[in-house]
């Protein structure tokens, strides 16, 4: 029973990571139906740059309030800034061109981010992973019984913090200006445009925004797992993304709770199961929920108007 | 409900499409409720109603774009509910649609020829294990036949272009034939659905406002055309048609739909005095049209 | 139809009763003269250059495994710059040519193959991760150009024919000192297994591992496995934490050990880890920081052995590279030392006469441990084990073959 | 319909139609024969050249999934997987066998022909039971399915012993040659070439501009996206097989997402639903990590910086993939294709289509 509640709460730990990724992924397709699928790597470059900033801060700076404040606002405007100028730059040019090319460079950037962050040019890390400095001290939050179940306070707060964030996000897609300007952008960028809306500055936002999010979720996933490597974009981005898809990919909550879920359905899998098997039954379990949902959990097939 | 078919035409002949009660709901709302139709060959149908009345959503059901909720639609005697589309088609039940759907990069020969092939041999009659067993095999063995590129394949490509280039002689197109499909004028491209549509060798065709964005003088072409259809493919037709004029000009029975339901059905002139197709139809959308003209 | 599928059937059936053995022997040595004499008259080349010797070196620079590409390059390079500023060989200065693989295979064999056939190689210096080596190995025998890796432990690697040699010991070796260390020295009874099941050497070493600590009397109580680049192992270790085993073997890479060791604290689990080689890094000690304390690791050799020659190699690569040399860029200075030796004492340059200089090799006194190279040409060598404890390694025993 | 009564013209040709299906294949053959004759003193291009092939059939193969018919397969490298390996087994068993009325070396060939067949089978299996759930699903939805069929089937080969688990399987006999590989090639491009001139490629062109519109017209869009999965999986399989009979060992690492994403950029940097564009992406992007190999060997032989230099290629490579993409996003050939614009003696379809 103790085992039981402690994989859960592995597992949410986990999906906690994938849905704040997922919810990157999800806004991107939402607005520009695009699979960003350098998304994974921008947060691993988030990542590094919470890494140089924590380090600048050095070790009594970095573990204060206003020291983590900082490394996730430096982590998150940089990548902000990272993914405003690779819409303005790889993405937008292709705008009116067919969907796939624009996947192309998305995968083009994927490649020149994740290889040139393995490059040892001396103001890299290197190809090799790195310890994540520890900037939220890890303390037990709650412990039960002989240890068998440990709660840690970075879980508590990354799972408040996804929650947070999610629950924001919904009131800016559906209570803001900015979010209804996303909606009907979503709805059809042209007609938008019609209608007055800056498209551009729009979808802008949308991608530094995405970004933004994915630093953050960077960041805890790091502090979660106490490391930082250039392919961690490669591996986290594609469990992020199939828990997107499971939500039903472009719907909010539903990235969220495919997140939770897709963390818990591995934990459970490793735990209970053959952790061999972990990736073939997480995939096994997507194709499973799209043949029963073929849009996802949440998401709906919209009927295409004959 | 066989009573309302009944007065609806006399003319001899089992009914090619039928729909007996169809209903269909999406959500709560109710699209269409308790529809009945029937097209024989030689019919010349008309379905109108104001905007949102069910037109489209009509020939969805009856073309298996959509299940219906209730009812059953039948097609050549058969029953189709639950059906694909392509099953439909193959029955002989062929459409076009109202926001034109071509296949845009290819050709206007092309475009027929897809209709054309899709035909014939290809697809036994039935739904049994065994037809489709035997389809399965028919179409393997034509896969390998485009694949070896064989003497028989050559014969049977050029008679489809044959086939195809008629029709597009038909629709008065030929002059189009290698054009690509999004290249044609509005009008042509009408056309040329319908002539692809009449490349799957219907017996019901089933046209979904064709003169929607044309003018008077090639309203009038069409109608000729519509009836010069019916007669040499030996069709039932069924249109769907906002412009009454069209409608009453050439249909010889008229359905009419509001709000998802059947408040007329009969001969032009019945239709054009009944009291609730002017209050439903006539009442706003009709005289809103054809205001500048009044 | 009708007609081609009786004759089909009739056409399989003559060809089923038509199989016999072959009657020649596998083609696995043959295939070196074929190459050769394809090649022409120089296998194995000569380079260009009439003063220079070219040797090639296929690593994984860049992918999961570059790290270990990486150090094994900065081995080799450390060991050349040594031979060349000692007068070179045969009055050649010697240089080398390093490409990437991408820690793929095909890549492997095709850069190779580039090696070989383009730059005409004397001598080729093998990848780290043993299916990369295997792919190497291949075309390296195929064209009769002497191979060494310098750290693959996989045991078929050697068996690809006479031209693969190695100067480290083998996976089963490695698993066998584990299990006897855990069960003689530490005395445990009861051991857990977490391992890699992305990589081959992982699963070679948990697999032996678990049977020589089998056939000691232990019991392993559950086996557990991840995939390289994974970084939460809580799933895993929750579950070997329920088993109560009195230690854990986890036979896997730095990279991945290091942040097991944090987890496997987290979740409560005291007992000490245990491993091979592959946890041989200094970034081992940053990543796994307090919990990678107290375990112990198997390894070919140990950076507080006094011994001048080991004590020089780490002194100059830390004056070269910043960092302290782990196993495989020992291994890499190794095998580089080796491969320089042999070329001295071949009697020319070409792959056969090489080759034969290589499997004379006898006791080479190599900064991880005496090299002698047995008839598998596999180095014959003991291992040391060492112990985390302060943030670097101590020495704890040797182990002999 | 009527039927016209116009008689239907023989077509007018030099060949006649009894040769035209063989002719290519005929013509094929001895300048095959020719390339296996060059290539037999160089190792190193027959490598390169090989993997080139392999690359274009696959790429070619995908296209009839991802060009021809705008479905969006992200799973190729899966398929490919279950060639390499079924085919790579058989032959690891077969190796010691050999047909007693034939010369070893033939009998060989014999073999890796059966073997190649086999593993194109199995991903042609694979591809029907991949194929089924786009029943159901679109786009993105079926693109993700593809990507999990791939991840699936690598944690498969991870976990079977007869597979070499994670070492990979070595020791597969190499009796491809380059000529082996480009007969594949040549029938995979013939292939391709045929269906779009056909009834069936019209068909799947039809579903890519308008599905509904499709099927409205009689056209089984489910079948034929079925099938063009089974062709497309076909090659990708044989083109696995090929690869597993001159790399010396296949191994999971080789057959992951990252090398389906490769495809993908082929196809779309080619540009979708040419086969012209597929060839050709798919040799120059196959070439130019090794060109760049050459390239910064020339420039820093010596130093420290030859030692880093082959570390730069990826992130350049990724680079230049943007770049590419913002050049010409329509892809390099558009949808056009080499045999439109050849002289008209060349028999060639009319244009407009593709």
């Amino acid at each position: 029973m103790a085992q039981l509640l402690q994989h859960l709460i592995n597992g949410l730990a986990a999906g906690t990571i994938y849905a704040l990724v997922a919810l990157g992924y999800t806004m991107v397709y939402g607005v520009l139906k695009l699979i960003n699928f350098a998304h994974g790597d921008v947060m691993m470059v988030g990542v590094y740059m919470g890494y140089a900033t924590a380090f600048a801060l050095g070790r009594d700076m970095r573990s204060s309030l206003l020291g983590v404040a900082v490394v996730f606002a430096v982590a998150m405007l940089g990548c902000a800034l990272l993914g405003f100028f690779i819409e303005r730059f790889a993405y937008r040019p292709l705008r009116e061109k067919p969907r796939l090319t624009a996947l192309i460079t998305a995968i083009g950037i994927s490649f020149a981010l994740s290889y040139g962050f393995q490059l040892d040019l001396g103001f890299l890390p290197g190809a090799a992973p790195r310890a994540f400095p520890e900037v939220i001290e890890p303390v037990e939050w709650l412990v039960i019984g002989d240890r068998d179940v440990v709660v840690w306070n970075w879980q508590v707060i990354s799972f408040g913090i996804a929650v947070a964030l999610m629950v924001g996000l919904q009131y800016l897609v559906f209570r803001t200006r900015f979010g209804r300007a996303m909606r009907a952008v979503s709805w059809d960028h042209r007609v938008a445009a019609l209608m007055g809306i800056p498209t551009d500055r729009v979808i802008a936002l949308t991608f530094m925004l995405s970004s933004a999010l994915a630093a953050g979720a960077g960041l805890l996933y790091a502090i979660k797992d106490t490391s930082v490597s250039p392919l961690m974009g490669l591996y986290v981005g594609l469990k992020a993304f199939v828990a997107a898809v499971i939500g039903g990919i472009g719907h909010v909550p539903g990235a969220v709770v495919g997140g939770l879920v897709l963390g818990l359905v591995e934990e459970f899998v490793v735990g209970y199961a053959a952790s061999t098997w972990r990736d073939a039954v997480a995939f096994g379990f997507l194709i499973l929920v799209l043949l029963v949902k073929p849009g996802g959990l949440f998401g709906r097939v919209a009927a295409e108007k004959v | 409900m066989s009573a309302a078919v009944q007065e609806t035409k006399a003319e001899a002949g089992a009914p090619l499409l039928q729909a007996d009660g169809v209903s269909i709901q999406f959500g709560g709302l109710k699209a269409l409720t308790d529809f009945n139709l029937s097209v024989r060959q030689g019919d010349l149908q008309g379905l109108i109603g104001p905007n949102g009345a069910g037109k489209s959503t009509a020939f969805n059901v009856l073309t298996g774009v959509y299940q219906p909720t209730q009812g059953e639609v039948r097609v050549g005697g058969q029953r189709v509910n639950g059906w694909l589309p392509h099953q439909i088609n193959h029955l002989g039940l062929a459409r076009t649609f109202q926001n034109i759907r071509l296949f845009r990069a290819l050709t206007a020969l092309d475009n027929v020829k897809v209709a054309c092939r899709a035909q014939g041999a290809l697809h036994p009659e039935g739904v049994g294990l065994g037809a489709k067993m035997k389809g399965a095999f028919i179409n393997y063995r034509d896969w390998w036949r485009a694949l070896l590129l064989t003497p028989r394949f050559q014969q049977e490509e050029r008679e489809l272009t044959q086939q195809a280039e008629h029709l597009l002689e038909v629709m008065g197109l030929s002059h189009r034939r290698d054009e690509e499909a999004r290249n044609l004028p509005y009008g042509e491209q009408r056309r040329l659905e319908i002539a692809r549509a009449l490349g799957t060798q219907p017996k019901v065709l089933l046209l979904d406002e064709p003169a929607a964005g044309m003018n008077t003088r090639e309203k009038a072409d069409l109608m000729v055309l519509i009836r010069k259809l019916r007669d040499d493919f030996k069709l039932g037709v069924l249109v769907i048609e906002h412009d009454m004029k069209l409608v009453m000009g050439i249909c010889e029975c008229i359905t009419v739909l509001d709000h998802g339901e059947t408040i007329a059905r009969g001969a032009p002139a019945q239709v054009r005095n009944d009291r609730k197709v002017i209050e439903a139809y006539l009442g706003d959308s009709y005289l809103e049209s054809h205001g500048g003209a009044a | 139809m009708r007609r081609l599928a009786p004759m089909l059937l009739a056409a399989l059936a003559v060809m089923v009763a038509a199989c016999e053995k072959k009657t020649q022997p596998a083609p696995s040595g043959e295939g070196g003269t074929q190459a050769a004499q394809g090649q022409g008259a120089a296998p194995g080349g000569a380079p260009a250059d009439a003063n220079t010797i070219l040797l090639g070196q296929v690593g994984s620079l860049t992918g999961g495994q570059a790290t270990f590409g990486i150090s094994t390059r900065n081995g080799i390079e450390l060991a050349l710059k040594e031979a060349n500023a000692a007068g070179g060989v045969k009055g050649k200065k010697l240089s080398i040519r390093v490409y990437d693989n991408q820690s793929k295979p095909e890549e492997a064999a095709q850069a190779a193959t580039r090696l070989i056939t383009q730059d005409k190689v004397a001598l080729i210096l093998g990848d780290v991760a043993s299916s990369n080596s295997l792919a190497m190995a291949e075309k390296a025998q195929a064209a009769g150009v002497p191979m060494i890796t310098p750290s693959s432990t996989n045991p078929t690697v050697t068996d690809k024919g006479d031209y693969i040699f190695r100067v480290c010991f083998i996976d089963p070796f490695q698993g066998f000192v584990m299990a006897k260390f855990a069960r003689e020295n530490l005395k445990l009874n009861t051991v857990a297994v977490l391992q890699d099941n992305k990589s081959a050497y992982s699963i070679g070493l948990a697999e032996v591992f678990t049977r020589k600590f089998t056939e000691m009397g232990g019991k392993v109580t559950a086996v557990e496995s991840y995939s390289q680049g994974d970084t939460d192992y809580r799933a895993q270790l929750t579950a070997i934490r329920k088993s109560q085993p009195e230690g854990i073997y986890v036979p896997g890479y730095y990279s991945e050990v290091g942040i097991i060791a944090r987890q496997a604290r987290e979740v409560g689990l005291k007992v000490p880890l245990m491993g091979g080689d592959g946890w041989d890094s200094e970034k081992l000690f940053e990543l796994g920081g307090s919990a990678i304390e107290g375990s112990y690791f198997s390894n070919h050799y140990s950076p507080d052995n006094p011994d001048p020659r080991v004590q020089k190699f780490i002194a100059d690569y830390k004056a070269a590279y910043g960092a302290v040399p782990d196993a495989l860029a020992a291994l890499g200075y190794d095998s580089a030392r080796v491969a320089v030796n042999a070329l001295e004492r071949a009697k020319d340059l070409s792959g056969p006469s090489v080759r034969d200089a290589i499997a004379q090799t006898k006791d080479f006194p190599g900064v991880a441990g005496t090299v002698t190279l047995d008839a598998q040409r596999n180095a014959v060598k003991s291992a040391v084990v060492l112990k985390v404890e302060d943030g670097k390694t101590q020495y704890v025993t040797t182990i002999n073959p | 319909m009527e039927t016209p009564a116009i008689p239907v013209p023989e077509a007018r040709s030099a060949v006649p139609a009894s040769l035209r299906g063989l002719l290519p294949v005929l013509l094929a053959l001895p300048v095959l024969a020719l390339f296996q004759w060059l290539m037999s003193d160089a190792p190193f291009a027959s490598y390169l050249l090989s993997v080139v092939g392999v690359n274009i059939i696959l790429a070619v193969s995908l296209n009839i999934v991802n060009g021809m018919t705008g479905q969006f397969s992200i799973g190729h490298a899966g398929f490919m997987a279950v060639g390499a390996y079924i085919s790579g087994v058989l032959s690891l068993n077969l190796k010691d066998v050999a047909l007693s009325f034939l010369p070893v070396a033939v009998s060989d060939q014999v073999f890796f022909v059966v073997s190649l067949l086999v593993g194109g089978l199995a991903a042609a299996l694979c591809g029907f039971l991949v194929g089924l759930p786009s029943l159901r699903l679109r786009g993105d939805y079926l693109a993700i399915v593809t990507l999990g069929f791939g991840e699936i089937i690598r944690v498969v080969v991870q976990n079977t012993d007869a597979f070499g688990r994670a070492l990979g399987l070595s020791g597969i006999p190499q009796t491809s040659s380059p000529a082996m590989v480009y007969f594949w090639v040549f029938l995979t491009v013939l292939v391709a070439r045929r269906i779009t001139g056909s009834s069936h490629g019209r068909s799947l062109w039809a579903i890519r501009e308008d599905e509904v519109a499709a099927e409205a017209m009689g056209v089984d869009t489910t079948g034929y996206k079925v099938r063009a999965f089974v062709i497309s999986s076909f090659f990708a399989g044989i083109a696995g097989a090929l690869f597993a009979h001159f790399v010396p060992i296949i191994n999971p690492g080789s057959f992951t997402f990252v090398k389906s994403m490769e495809i993908v950029v082929m196809v779309v940097l080619g540009g979708l639903g040419s086969t012209t564009g597929a060839i050709v992406a798919a040799t120059f992007l196959t070439l130019l990590p090794e060109g760049m190999r050459s390239l910064f060997t020339l420039l820093g032989a010596e130093g420290s910086l030859a030692q880093k230099v082959d570390q730069i290629r990826m992130p350049v490579y990724g680079l230049l993939l943007v770049a590419l993409m913002l050049a010409r996003p329509q892809g390099l050939f558009g949808t056009k294709e080499i045999w439109d614009v050849l002289p008209r003696w060349i028999p060639r379809k009319r244009r407009g289509l593709a």
